[in-house]
């Protein structure tokens, strides 16, 4: 809510346009009330309506933890520029009740405006540099809905007030509405509308002292996609060619399981819920086996469950699609929370040489892309494709261009081809191309895939020589998968004080906190890793024009003081300039945390 | 499993005999492998569609010694892993072979899952009553008093009852025999492979090393008696009162409570849908509501809605 | 088997003593015939000789890989001075096939000598630089016992030549068969003793040329343990105070569970053979909730189905060993070959940050001394311990002194005294001390133990700082261990070419290729890790002594070039000398490997 | 499991009262919280003897309301665990608590395992036909047609038999109650937890949110009706022939053949050594042999034995 392109700057709309109206490039708006309210329905309604004005847009949302519900919250950062954060601090809070005045209002920055529900909230602290607006939501709605006492409508009266404040397009707003409730039964609509209208009209006007309005934004005029990671992930994977896949429920990981369960019988094919982790992988590999790509996944107990067959997944060289939705860790730990902290045992966590290819997204919209990409290489090289999103992303709604579809949709065929004397499904010299059963053998030998050893042709073999040559060839085939990938792009300066070395879903605040940084003099760059095993050659040569190269993760910093990413770099480039920036609080990284642990870093 | 015969020449054992069995001399596995070519030679499936599934075991090299398309898998898991093949791949005949450890100890759960959920696959259980191939240790079929490197002084805990856990399970055919009695064996194994659904046999299969003798009371050549089930033949006659209805659930289970060696035939068969049917109706259902649209006609819709 | 204290130099007995008799310091004798020859049984007696003579030795079997067993080998390493390999040559071949000739006159050196059965062998390489001494075993043995036509006892014929040729104590000789036979029906001992008799009544001194007499042992005159890995690790958990454990069987880890089983109830206590690893590990945690420092192990595959269990021991702060008999892998890979490629998944293979210790015996007396250590650390520490031992550990036969027991054996005692109001199992400023259930909680305030994050009290809860606080809490306690642990010592030289850095089963033979580097004229030294996670402090100051660092491992070079040890040590210490001595071939490092390879690695 | 009654100050609900549990209003699980309290107070088993676990689910957070030595471990495991406690520590009262995902899903062969075994513990089943707390996924006894998010044309794979599998698997006390009915719960918690060896009790306890009315047709206040098991006096009257024979275990499965909502009560009951008190004869007989040697001893003497 601020002219700059920051949302931290220190004052609230400095600079009123010349009509009068102060235009805001970016708003950070935080409803807070208890998670039976909607809140999120109409969190998820504003980031929709971004979407289609070519605005920005983040959400961030806690999720109660327990079951029956309680305190919760929904922030949206609207952005006329590029959204990388849902924002440190928010610039508007909504507050329904007095316990979510009373553990929000620490979240609204300085000279920030606080709306709040006069029924429900009985103190404020009035020696706050902040603005409070005191608004009869309830009673305001019960009236507008004709005395309904179930107190439901709160969320769309407040909607209403936001479309009149930040001067949104109602016409857009209705319509979005119209479309959310539409399908039920008339009488919700008609509701809906009543408690929209009532807050729209409002007199809000004068209490506000200011009246604000987001700029369009300065994109495309196409209307933007606006959904969550895991929704991207689900349609990456149909786009990639997935037609099969099982697995079992966890959170954060189940919606995209219900989500496949329900899609890919559209497309022909089938998600099985089974009655465990390792039943699931199995099954899994049963699919891939059979001649599909198929994809399995959960979050942290439940990957640590699927360590013996991803093992034989790499052995038998099958192509399998693992998503893990990180949660904070260890055991069942903050099951609702966000954490960076099962990149280890993605890439280390079976038993044996195990390598493995493992991917990581860096917003919404790479959720859709990572998840193609991971459908391809399974493809490509016949092995387990680990993509690691987490609970931020998962739930995170952003905008973002529809993706080229025609160009990346695959639609996968069985080859059912009969295959001559010469096949041999683990060559030496090439990849692994198994003969999916089926395949007529015209040389009437038939093949067996084994988790055992084994030679060229799949044969068990203890011979000493076979397991040297076959360690090496499932090594090799995902370091020549390593040769191509391109060097990291360099985002900020390319030489300077520090470099920053991000991965997954902190990649937007590590790049605002590049903004800030360079903005306040400093000279950095960062580069974003999507590719964790292999990762791209010839970073060497980017470390080596930074003093200080920091790798930010939301992980612990380990025995000897480094995060998991940081751990892995310095072993490959033995470079004691690589140093870590972690925390394990469950919380994503705040853009000035960032900042300010970049400055300490850099000053020794 | 329905049979197919348009394979242009007839399939042999030849055709079907792979490397040469690494078992023990004198194994039960071997009779049942041989019984296995003698029914795939009788109902001709194309041999491109024959898949044989295994965990870890002895008895789980199987597929090794079937020249068919393979999967020698990991301890406990291949009922699940054979479900896959099984749900994607209709086309398919699926066989998945194991042993008392593999089946019932490790992969215990799994084996009622698939069995409730009906799904369409045959499989076969060489149960020896031993941990074979890791040397003798107790099996959860293992009798009490049987004297393993993990039970020196005797086994102590009660067995599983196989019989009973497919019944309660939901396994739509379950039968019992014994490697010795070849010819039974042939019968159940063809009746199991044509029945649709899931189809699973339970081989006493002795471990001439770790467990020698321990079928011995249900094989006639050595004193025992091989007592078969005698079904009904819904005549009408008053002997046929007598005989036994495998569609009865609950008399499948009193039958599968008789003492050791007990008897032997199809305690339960019936006749339900099975998962495959289930799911493909919902699919090919789902397919015709979206009109067979293409997967970036699909996405494309899907996209549209989000903005 | 030559004056020097290595088997590997050029030339056969050299110099014959002056009595005309060549004095041995050392013999590799290797016996080729099939499993079920029991040649593993007088292979088990030299070695029980041995430490009855204050020899040294060290054997090295191979197991068939059909269950109906098949060619197999057991061989022999009898020195009087430090024995630190099974010996990468033979000098004395036992060739009783056709086949065993076939496959092991390769491993004789040259100048050795090969008997072989005359009865069974029928064809020879004469043009060989060996000994060829046909004798015919398996006729020779039938007449011994009379006509037995079941070709028992050529295993004790044998045996009866090795006493006569190296002129071993005979009467020890007898001693032990008669230990070994006596406890069956009387014909068994009397075959045993007529076949062993007429092979020592062989006339096989005109045939040899030569007499040998194998020195007496320098060491200590009191007779040594002689034992296997396996079983050397199962005393030290009945030392180290083990009471409870749960497994399911997996070679080679099987042999520690059975004889657990066994031996448990003569300490009062039980092993459980549960249904699968899952069950196994979670018995387990059972017993440690109770109040039991416990017991679970497996191989491979076994092990990745431990991996949630194991985060949940970390979380809750339960003490439990864990024994990981490695194998070579991935999935089932090589069930029957040694590697040492779990090392990463001990540390890393659980989902979040899960700090836990890790301990790899160097051979099979430290077997017995690192499960005493696991015992105590996991009391101590509350937490999960790993030990890494392996197949080679296993099955390999040493002799060595007898431990201190009075001094080092645990006996516990079950703590169940009243809490008070003061009582927090997870202190903030101390170490978990868990009340068992049955302690009487005098404030009337019971505990439950989670998984889920928790405060100093246990109760589960998602605030971010406490997850934070508690993160470092379970690091912390594991590098204050670290901090305890004395510098690595050196062996060898203390500064020069290269360090060989080493970890496991290893041990002999890196030490045993150091004396041959300085033999050679080379400046080596070597370090054997002991504790793997967290490894020693202060490790950079030895590494700052050489011109290399070189990490021998038997597990694959991975993406980046190293193997599992050095990936810890570069993270750690950013010394691009750090390099690696990999090999994935499902065998034990001969010492001229690791000689040669050294001796490449120097060069550049 | 035997109750004690010589602890000083008597056991009250107030002191078996620990959080308030965080379960949603009107959750079925509270009255099998309340009637638990109930039964402690009623049996008085010493407090610290107390020992509550269970796995993961809105259900398996029963041991964080227990003020008592509690367990929250992982998904599908806390029988195993429990088996531990009970197998070292005959002084405790182990209790373990689960829904019907963690227990008969991914803990489904654990339970047999356990019941086979007959470890002495009392298990507790909250069936409420449905995952909770990972909201609205069909679990292993939501019944044919249930919408759920995984569903959501409603479930396909016929459900598990919660009695079959626990009369099957060797449970030696089975029996079913309904949350609604706290005379009835309170009646069987006592038996089972009175009985010897491994005792289950499947509750049907609704969850309001996900699956609410799904017990109506056995709530007699919701119109449905609470049929009871009626057991064997064995008072040699004739209506005595018709009850139920608790010891009967084809009876028992037959019992549980019927039609939901079936029949409560007690299925089956018998008295079979529990592998506590089999294992603790072997340690016995085996400390004799020893001599109750100290463990130096014990070592000292296998040392000497390996020179
Ligand atoms: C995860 C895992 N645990 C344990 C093993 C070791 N293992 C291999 S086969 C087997 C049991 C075999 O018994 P069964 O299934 O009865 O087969 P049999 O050899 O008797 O035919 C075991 C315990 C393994 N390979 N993987
Ligand atoms: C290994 C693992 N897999 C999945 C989960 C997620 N999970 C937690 S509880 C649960 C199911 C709960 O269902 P139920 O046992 O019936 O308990 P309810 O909540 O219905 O009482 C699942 C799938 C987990 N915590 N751990
Ligand atoms: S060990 Fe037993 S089961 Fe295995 S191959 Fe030999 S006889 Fe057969
Ligand atoms: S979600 Fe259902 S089972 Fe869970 S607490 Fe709420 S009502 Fe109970
Ligand atoms: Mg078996
Ligand atoms: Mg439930």
């Amino acid at each position: 809510m601020s002219p700059s392109a920051t949302s931290d700057s220190p004052e609230l709309a400095a600079s009123p346009a010349s009509s009068g109206v102060t235009e805001l490039q970016n708003a950070v708006i935080r409803f807070a009330g208890n998670s039976q309210d909607g809140i999120q329905t109409i969190g998820g309604l504003l980031a929709r309506l971004a979407g289609r004005s070519s605005r920005e847009v983040m959400t961030y949302m806690t999720i109660p933890s327990t079951i029956s519900g309680g305190p919760s919250i929904f922030q949206v950062h609207l952005g006329s520029g590029e959204v990388l954060s849902a924002g440190d601090e928010s610039d508007f809070l909504f507050a329904f009740y007095q316990h979510s005045y009373d553990s929000h209002i620490g979240s609204l920055r300085p000279g920030g405006i606080c709306i709040y529900d006069t029924d429900n909230v009985q103190e404020v602290k009035s020696d706050l540099d902040a603005l409070h607006v005191g608004i009869p939501i309830t009673s305001a709605t019960v009236e507008a809905l004709g005395g309904s006492s179930r107190e439901r409508g709160k969320n769309l009266f407040a909607l209403g007030l936001v479309t009149q404040i930040f001067k949104l397009n109602k016409e857009k707003v209705i319509g979005l509405v119209s479309k959310q409730f539409g399908g039920k039964n008339e009488d919700v609509l008609r509701n809906a509308m009543l408690a929209f209208d009532a807050g729209f009209a409002y007199p809000v006007g004068d209490l506000l002292k200011v009246e604000y309005e987001l700029q369009q934004g300065r994109g495309s005029a196409v209307d933007k996609v606006t959904t969550d990671g895991n929704t991207a992930m689900v349609l990456g994977l149909l786009a990639g060619g997935v037609r099969y896949g099982a697995a079992y429920p966890i959170t954060p990981w189940s919606t995209i399981m219900e989500q496949l369960r329900v899609e890919l019988p559209k497309y022909g094919g089938l998600f099985v819920q089974a009655e465990d982790e390792l039943a699931a992988v199995a099954m899994a590999l049963g699919f891939a086996y059979s001649g599909h790509v198929s994809v399995t996944g959960s979050s942290g107990p439940g990957l640590s469950l699927k360590m013996e067959a991803l093992s034989y997944a790499t052995m038998a060289e099958l192509p399998l699609v693992v998503i893990n939705v990180q949660r904070g860790g260890p055991s069942t730990g903050l099951p609702t929370s966000v954490e960076q902290s099962d990149l280890m045992q993605a890439i280390y966590g079976s038993h044996g040489d195990c390598p493995r290819i493992v991917l990581a997204p860096k917003n919404v919209a790479d959720c859709f892309y990572i998840a193609v990409e991971a459908c391809e290489l399974a493809r490509k090289y016949s092995c387990p494709v680990f993509v690691l999103t987490d609970m931020a992303l998962a739930s995170r709604i952003e905008a973002f261009e529809q993706p080229d579809l025609a160009a990346l949709v695959h639609e996968p065929v069985l080859d059912l081809s009969p295959r001559g004397e010469e096949f041999k499904p683990y060559p030496l010299d090439g990849l692994t191309r198994h003969a999916a059963p089926g395949s007529p053998m015209t040389a009437g030998k038939y093949p067996v895939v084994t988790g055992l050893e084994h030679d060229e042709w799949g044969h068990p073999s203890a011979n000493p020589g076979i397991h040297q040559k076959m360690t090496e060839r499932r090594r090799e085939k995902i370091k020549a998968f390593g040769a191509t990938l391109p060097k990291p792009e360099i985002y900020g300066d390319a030489s300077g004080e520090a470099l920053i070395v991000g991965w997954g879903s902190t990649w937007g605040p590590i790049r605002e906190a590049v903004e800030r940084l360079r903005a306040a003099g400093r000279q950095v760059g960062c580069i974003h890793l999507r590719h964790l095993n292999p990762m791209p050659n010839g970073m060497e040569e980017i470390f080596a024009s930074y003093a200080n190269v920091l790798v930010v993760e939301m992980n612990d910093e380990g025995l000897y003081g480094q995060g998991q990413l940081a751990t892995l770099l310095r072993a490959r480039h033995c470079d004691p300039k690589i140093r870590s920036i972690c925390k394990t609080d469950g919380l994503n990284y705040r853009v000035r945390d960032i900042v300010s642990r970049v400055e300490a870093a850099i000053a020794g | 499993m329905s049979t197919t015969t348009e394979s242009p020449k007839p399939l042999t054992k030849k055709d079907l005999t792979a490397d040469h069995p690494t078992w023990c001399p004198g194994c039960g596995d071997f009779a049942v492998l041989a019984t296995f070519f003698k029914v795939l030679e009788k109902l001709q499936i194309p041999h491109e569609k024959i898949c044989t599934i295994a965990g870890i075991g002895c008895s789980s090299r199987f597929p090794y010694f079937v020249n068919g398309h393979g999967v020698h898998f990991i301890h406990g898991r291949a009922l699940p892993f054979a479900t896959g093949v099984s749900l994607s791949r209709p086309d398919l005949h699926v066989f998945a072979f194991g042993g008392d450890g593999d089946g019932y100890s490790i992969g215990g759960n799994h084996l009622d899952h698939a069995a409730r959920k009906n799904v369409n696959l045959t499989y076969i259980v060489m149960d020896n009553f031993v941990y074979g191939l890791t040397k003798k240790q107790t099996s959860p079929t293992s009798p009490k008093g049987f004297k393993s490197k993990t039970d020196p002084t005797g086994a102590i805990d009660q067995p599983i009852n196989p019989m009973k856990k497919l019944v309660y399970g939901g396994a739509s055919f379950v039968a019992r025999t014994h490697a010795t009695q070849v010819k039974h064996m042939m019968e159940v194994f063809e009746r199991a492979i044509l029945h649709p659904g899931f189809s699973v046999v339970e081989v006493l299969s002795e471990c001439v090393i770790f467990y020698p003798g321990a079928f011995d009371d249900g094989n006639p050549r050595k004193g025992g008696t091989f007592d078969l089930i005698e079904e009904k033949k819904w005549d009408n006659s008053p002997e046929d009162a007598e005989r036994h209805d495998v569609s009865d659930e609950n008399e499948a289970y009193r039958l599968a409570s008789l003492q050791y060696p007990g008897k032997f035939g199809v305690f339960y068969e019936t006749d339900r849908p099975t998962k495959n049917q289930l799911e493909q109706v919902w699919i090919d259902s789902t397919r015709e509501k979206v009109g067979d649209a293409s997967a970036v006609d699909l996405l494309s819709s899907r996209f549209a809605s989000m903005k």
